[in-house]
């Protein structure tokens, strides 16, 4: 199982308290589980769940990928730029 | 002594300039990107600050970007609406951090040869960035803060 | 010492600035009209002279007004748009005399709470004036000089 | 009848060679009338029969009107503002 680098933002930076951190996740990850998983390291990012989506390697991640230890996964909040 | 923390990222090639920034954003910039001979028609949208949200006083906007992401993100807007329009030259601004009330947020520019393909694109390249750049806004009022949210959808996960 | 004609003709109310002139134009000055807190969205168009027409080499334009009326004209226009769109602020610059390639005959700028309204009503703002001003440019090459019409319509007389 | 000021832009100025003048037109002017009027005068201005609109005091005509000799007319040849 890979360590991956997994950011936080907005809303999930100020649950969480952290900008970052490596977090041990399964092989394969997809919009299924990967709260799942991160709700076990911070349980009160169940509170969003729902509403967020999911970044792997800075594009947003549709279906599952299999996780390197290099990789980088990112929970997306609502966006509001612009 | 306070530090201030100013971060930049830029993506730039012949026809592009996008940057996310924490300095202030300036129009004349865009225009000196975008202003060639074989343009006559120039499109420049600029949001800014406003003072209001529904009956409540805006103190200001902080933005927070996925910058590494989100200059990734602009770069394929672009590109994929550079295919449906004849934009010659094309200049995105997004700032991060505090921007005060009448200040900008973000510019987003485009210049081509009939002014129709500019004036299209530039309408709909700010659609997308709202729709998809990883970005995130925070309103201030006087008795607190909140994360706003541009499409009142649920996400995936 | 020959003696340079400098015209300037402006009409200006609350919401709008509307001038034509024959100084270079400055989308600083609309800027600086058009951003106010009640506004988020600003939506700046600008024309420019173009190097070519179709393949030849275009050195200069020369803009002619009918400036007491196309003063009035403009202000017809932005009147009847601004019926249908919640623009707060207008800024219509129209250059006269030479115009050299890269350099600004027009701005046509507004704000608005939202963009959208902003961005249609330039948009829409730009055709209306193209098609009603009693505004002339006359295109220069190396060979001659032609005067333009933007709409290939017979007239009623 | 009126001596009416006729102003003259961009093509009519170059074939009249004067930017104003002014022109004993008759009472009731209209679309219909107004460029034989002129032409009377200038005829090299039927070159652009066809091709022309017409202001009165500042705003298009439409249909016809009577003239004051305070009032002002101008050939509109193709706009190309903007």
């Amino acid at each position: 199982m890979p360590v991956v680098t997994v950011l936080y933002f907005a809303r999930c930076r100020e649950i969480t308290g952290k900008v970052q951190e490596k977090v041990l996740l399964p092989e394969t990850v997809s919009l299924d589980n990967i709260l799942t998983e991160l709700a076990k390291v911070h349980p009160a990012l169940e509170t969003l769940r729902g509403k967020l989506t999911v970044a792997h390697n800075q594009a947003y991640l549709e279906g599952s990928v299999q996780l390197q230890s290099t990789d980088e996964i990112a929970l997306i909040p609502p966006v509001s730029g612009g | 002594l306070k530090s201030k923390i100013l971060s930049q990222i830029m993506s730039t090639n012949d026809r592009d300039q996008i940057i996310i920034t924490s300095d202030p954003l300036n129009v004349q910039r865009a225009l000196d990107h975008i202003t060639i001979p074989s343009c006559g028609g120039i499109s420049i949208f600029c949001g800014t600050t406003r003072d209001t949200f529904q009956d409540k006083t805006v103190l200001y906007l902080e933005y927070e970007a996925y910058e590494a992401m989100a200059i990734k993100e602009i770069v394929r807007i672009c590109d994929d609406l550079a295919a449906s329009f004849d934009v010659r030259k094309i200049y995105v601004a997004h700032r991060t951090g505090r921007v005060d009330v009448c200040e900008t947020s973000i510019i987003v520019a485009a210049s081509s040869p009939h002014r129709s393909d500019a004036i299209t694109f530039v309408s709909k390249a700010v659609d997308k960035i709202k729709e998809r750049a990883p970005v995130w806004k925070k309103e201030w009022y006087e008795d607190g803060s909140v994360w706003k949210e541009n499409c009142k959808c649920t996400g995936p996960v």
